[in-house]
C-alpha cells in the first residue's frame, strides 16, 4: 500500500498541474488583452511541464508492466482515478475569477514545491526546484492583477471581491490532509497539505489588504473529495474533451 | 525637397528608414495597413490552432501547440508596435479590425476540423507566411524588418513542428494517415492563395505592388513567391508520402520549376469578402474578447493612474 | 459506388435527427418552463428515435462484415464521417434562436418525410410514414413559440427577430442537393433537397408575416459542406461529448 | 363546530379529503409544504440524471434517460397542480424553491460521477422514493392521492430501468463491474437517509410524523420505512452481485428483517444545511433556468392577453 500511496500523492500533485493547465489553456484568444494571452499561456505551459514530470515520476513508481507514461495517465484514467482538488477543474470564469483562483493555486503550490525542495524522493524534489521558480512568477502574476483590479475602478474591485466569494468554498481542500499526503508527510516524500495553510493564509490576506479587499466569510459549503477522485460535475466534461481524440485512436503515436 | 529627397536615397542605396526620418505619406500608410494586416493575421491565426489546445492528444503536443499559440501572439505584439512607431495605436488597429476596415489572411477563414490540420497549418501556413516574410526582412522599413528577423525565426521552427506532426501521422495508423491526407487536402490550394491574386490576367488585383516593389516593402511578385513555395513544398510532400490535391501539379524539367494547376480565384475572393466558413467566427470570438476584457484594461489603467497619483503626492496635494 | 450514396443518403438524414437530438438535450433542465422541459425533450427524443432506425438501415445498406450497428455508427465514427448539416450542430443559443431552428428544421424535415413515404426504399419509407407525424407536432410546436415570441412582447419580438438573422446563414445547406441525394433522388430512394425549399419556404413566410416577423435580408455568409463532412469548429466539442464514454470502454456492451 | 366534525369524520373514516371541502389550516399548511418539496424534488431530481443525457453510452440508453427526466418532469407538474387545489400558485412554490425557503429531497446534493450513477439512481434513489410513496396513494387528501398513483407506476418503471442499467454493468467488463459497484458505494447510505432522520433517539427530529399520521397523510414511520426499503434491496443487490458498502448488514432470524449498521446523520444535516456538495449548483441552475426564461413567459403572456383581446374587440373598444 504504502507504493500507492506514493503513486497517489504524485498523482494529486500531477492532476492538479494538468487540469488546471486545461483550464487556463481555455484562455488563449480570450484573453483581455493579447499580453494576457501570453502570459496565462505561459503559466499553463509551466503547469504542463509539471504535470508532465509528476506523472511519468508517478508512472515509473506505480511500476505497472508495462509502465504507465504521461500519456497513459493523462488520456486513459476515468474520471473517479483523478486526484486533482475541485478547484482547479471549476469552469473559466471572468478575469477576476481566474485572478483569484491562480492567487490561491499559484500561493498554494509555491508553498507546497517550497518545501518538497527537501524530499527524500529526488526525482519530487528534482521538479520541485524547477517549478518553486514558476510558481514564484504565477503567484506574482496573480498578485499583480489582484491589486490592480481590487484597486481600480469600482466595477473591478466588486468582481474581484465576487471572485474571492465564488472561489473560497474551493480552498479549504488545498489544505485538507489525506491519507497519501500523510504516508507521505511521514516518509519524507511529501508534506502535509494542512502544514502549509497558514502560510498560504498570511501571504494572501496581506495582497488582499492592499488591494483594498476582504477575505469573504465561511462559506456555506465546502469542496471535498477530489483526493479520492470524487469530483464536481463539470470534471466529467473537461475529460470528455482532453482524452477524446486520444481515446479515438487506441495505440496510436502522436 | 531635400527631404523627399534624402527618403529617395535611402531607398535607391537598399537602407533602412527609421520612424525619425521624413517619409511620403503613401509610404507610411501603406506600410501601417501592411503592418497591422499582418499583425491582425498573427492575432486571428491564434484561434484555428487554439482549437485544439484542450484536445491535443498527447501532453507532448499540448505544450508545444500552446507555446506556438504563445508565440503568435507575441509576434502580433511585435509587429504592432512597429506599427505604433509610424504613430499609430494598436487600438486604433484594433478597432478597425473588429469593425472590418482592416483585414486579416483569409486562410485563417478555414475551420481546423482535425488534429492533422493543426499539422497542416505549420506545415503549409507557416511555410508560405515564411515565404512571404523572409523578403520582409529586407524591408526598407527598419522596424518592420527588425521585427520580421525574429518572428521569421520563429515561424520555420513552427513550420518544422507542423511538419513533424504529419510526420508522425504519415507513418501511424492508417485513419492517422488518412487524416493527415484529408488536412492536406483542405490546406492546400488555401495555402497557395494566400500569396494573393495572379500578378496578370483577369484575376489579378489592382494592387499597389509596383509601388511597394520600388520602395523596397516588397521583393518578389505574388506568382514568384507562390512558385517558390510549391517547389520547395512538392519534395515535401513526397517525402512526407502525402499526394498534394492537385492532378496537375509536374515537374517542368524547362522552366526548371513544378507546374500546378489552376487556383479558384472565385473561392478566394468569396472568402475574402465574407462568405468563409469562419469569416463571421473569428472576428465574433475576437470581439468578444475584447469587449469582455474591457473593464480589466480600464482597472488597469485606473491603476496606473492612482499608483502614479501616489507617488507624486504633492502634485495632488 | 451506388450503395456508398444510399447509405451517405441515409447517414444524412440519421446524422441531422441525432446531432440536433444531441443540442436539444442540452435543454433539459434549462427550459424556461417546465412544460417546455417536457416538450423539448418530446422533441429530442422523437429524434433520437429517428436517428436509431436511420442509422440502423444505414449500417445495414452498408453490409460491412460485421455490420455496424447504431451505435457504432454514432458513437465511434470521426468527425469528417458525420454528414448533417451545420444547422444542428450549432451550439444552443436562447430560446428564440431554438425556435427559429426548430421552426426551419422541422419545416424541413416534414416536407422531406412526406416526399420519403413513396421512396422506393422500403425501410425508409416505413420510417418516414413514422416520423412525419412527429415532425408534423414539432413544427406545430415551433410555429406557436414563434407567433408568441413574435407578436408577444417588445423584447420577445427583438430577441426572435435577432435569432431569425443568426440562424439564416444555415438554412440554404438544407436545400442544397449533393451526390447522395441526387442519386437518391434518381432510384426513387431520396428526394433532392432543393425541390423541398419552396414548400419549405412558403410555410416558413406564412408563420413570420403572422408572426409580425421579417424574413432577414440574405445572408453575407452562408454554411457549407456538412453533407461531405465538413462541420463548424463546434462540432469535435460536441462529439467528444457524446462519444467520450463510449469510446472509453472499447468492446463494452450498455 | 360541523365543518371540523366534517372533517374529522372523512378522516376517520379513511375517506378522500377535497379541495372543495373545508379543512384545518394546518392540515392544509401541511399538505401544500408536503406536496410543494415532493414538487421540488422532482424538478431538481432532473439535474444529477439530465447531467448523462448527452453522453449517454448508447442511443437506446440516450433515449431512456431522455423520457425518464421528461417524466419527472411531469410528476412534477402533477404535483404543483395538485398543490394548486388548496389555493397557492406554482409561481410562488418555485420563488420559495429559489430562495431556500423550501426544500427539496437532499439526495439530490449528490453528484452523478459516472454512468453508473444513472443506474444508482434508479435503482436505489426511485426505489427509496416509491417506498415513501406507495403509502401516499392512499393519503387523505384526494388530489394528492390520485397524484401518487401516477407517479408511482412510472417511478416503479424507472427503477426496474435503474436496476437494469446496473444489471448490465454488473456482467459487462471490469471496469463496468467497478463503476457499478462504486456507484452503489456512494449511493446507498444517502438513499438510506431518504425516509428521514430515526423515529426515536439523539438524532429524530421534532417533526410532525404524529399528526401526520393521525391525518392519514404519513401511513408509515421513518424507520418502519427504511427497514422495508432494505428488506426489499438487500435481495436485489444480491441477485446484481453487488456488495452494499455496510459491514453491519445481516439477516435477523429473530426480527424476520435485515439488520443494519449506523447511519451518519450527521452528514444528513450537514449536507441539509447546505454544506452538500451540489446544494448551491443545484439551485443556480434551477435559478438561472427560471431567469433566462423570465422573458419568455412575459412574451406569452402578453401574446395570450393579446389573443384574448382579439377574440373579444367588442370588449376592447
Amino acid at each position: 500500500m504504502s507504493g500507492q500511496h506514493h503513486v497517489d500523492y504524485l498523482l494529486g500533485l500531477g492532476d492538479d498541474a494538468l487540469v488546471y493547465a486545461q483550464r487556463l489553456g481555455e484562455w488563449l484568444t480570450h484573453a483581455p488583452q493579447i499580453e494576457e494571452d501570453m502570459a496565462l499561456g505561459n503559466v499553463a505551459l509551466d503547469l504542463v511541464g509539471q504535470a508532465r514530470a509528476l506523472l511519468t515520476h508517478a508512472g515509473e513508481v506505480e511500476g505497472a508492466d508495462p509502465v504507465r507514461d504521461e500519456d497513459d495517465l493523462a488520456m486513459l484514467r476515468h474520471e473517479r482515478e483523478f486526484r486533482n482538488v475541485q478547484l482547479v477543474e471549476q469552469p473559466r470564469g471572468d478575469f477576476a475569477h481566474e485572478m483569484a483562483r491562480l492567487l490561491w493555486f499559484a500561493t498554494y503550490q509555491r508553498e507546497l514545491y517550497a518545501a518538497l525542495l527537501t524530499s527524500t524522493d529526488e526525482t519530487l524534489a528534482g521538479v520541485a526546484a524547477k517549478a518553486v521558480k514558476e510558481v514564484d512568477y504565477h503567484r506574482d502574476h496573480a498578485t499583480q492583477w489582484v491589486l490592480r483590479l481590487g484597486d481600480g475602478t469600482q466595477e473591478s474591485h466588486d468582481r474581484m471581491q465576487a471572485a474571492l466569494v465564488a472561489v473560497h468554498p474551493y480552498v479549504a481542500e488545498l489544505g485538507e490532509d489525506h491519507d497519501a499526503a500523510r504516508w507521505a508527510a511521514e516518509h519524507g516524500v511529501g508534506v502535509l497539505p494542512s502544514s502549509l495553510t497558514d502560510a498560504v493564509n498570511a501571504y494572501i490576506s496581506g495582497v488582499l489588504e492592499q488591494a483594498t479587499l476582504t477575505l469573504p466569510d465561511a462559506p456555506r459549503w465546502h469542496a471535498r473529495g477530489g483526493r479520492e477522485g470524487v469530483h464536481s460535475e463539470v470534471m466529467g466534461y473537461l475529460l470528455a474533451e482532453m482524452q477524446h481524440l486520444h481515446r479515438s485512436h487506441p495505440g496510436a503515436s502522436w | 525637397d531635400a527631404l523627399a529627397e534624402y527618403f529617395d536615397g535611402l531607398i535607391e542605396q537598399d537602407q533602412r528608414v527609421e520612424p525619425r526620418d521624413a517619409m511620403p505619406e503613401a509610404y507610411r500608410t501603406t506600410l501601417v495597413r501592411q503592418m497591422a494586416q499582418h499583425a491582425h493575421s498573427e492575432i486571428i491565426g491564434m484561434q484555428p490552432e487554439a482549437n485544439w489546445i484542450t484536445r491535443a492528444p498527447s501532453l507532448r503536443r499540448k505544450a508545444i501547440l500552446m507555446a506556438k499559440v504563445q508565440d503568435e501572439a507575441g509576434h502580433g505584439l511585435y509587429l504592432y508596435s512597429a506599427a505604433e512607431t509610424l504613430g499609430v495605436d494598436r487600438s486604433e488597429l484594433l478597432d478597425k479590425l473588429h469593425s472590418g476596415r482592416q483585414k486579416y489572411s483569409s486562410i485563417f477563414n478555414y475551420p481546423t476540423l482535425t488534429w492533422a490540420d493543426a499539422g497542416a497549418i505549420g506545415w503549409l501556413v507557416d511555410g508560405a507566411a515564411i515565404m512571404n516574410q523572409v523578403p520582409l526582412c529586407r524591408c526598407s522599413y527598419g522596424p518592420y524588418a527588425r521585427a520580421m528577423i525574429r518572428v521569421c525565426k520563429e515561424e520555420s521552427f513552427h513550420q518544422r513542428q507542423g511538419f513533424e506532426i504529419l510526420w508522425v501521422l504519415a507513418r501511424g495508423t492508417e485513419e492517422q494517415r488518412a487524416m493527415a491526407q484529408d488536412a492536406a487536402n483542405r490546406w492546400w490550394w488555401p495555402a497557395l492563395q494566400m500569396f494573393g491574386p495572379p500578378d496578370t490576367g483577369e484575376h489579378a488585383s489592382s494592387g499597389h505592388t509596383a509601388q511597394s516593389m520600388a520602395w523596397g516593402i516588397k521583393r518578389f511578385s505574388n506568382d514568384d513567391l507562390r512558385q517558390k513555395f510549391v517547389d520547395m513544398t512538392v519534395p515535401q510532400a513526397q517525402k512526407l508520402g502525402i499526394t498534394l490535391p492537385d492532378p496537375d501539379l509536374a515537374w517542368n524539367e524547362e522552366r526548371g520549376h513544378w507546374d500546378f494547376g489552376a487556383i479558384d480565384w472565385d473561392e478566394f475572393w468569396r472568402v475574402l469578402k465574407g462568405d468563409g466558413p469562419c469569416n463571421e467566427q473569428r472576428i465574433r470570438t475576437r470581439v468578444e474578447a475584447h469587449e469582455e476584457g474591457a473593464w480589466v484594461r480600464e482597472a488597469a489603467d485606473a491603476y496606473a493612474a492612482k499608483q502614479a497619483a501616489r507617488r507624486q503626492p504633492e502634485a495632488v496635494a
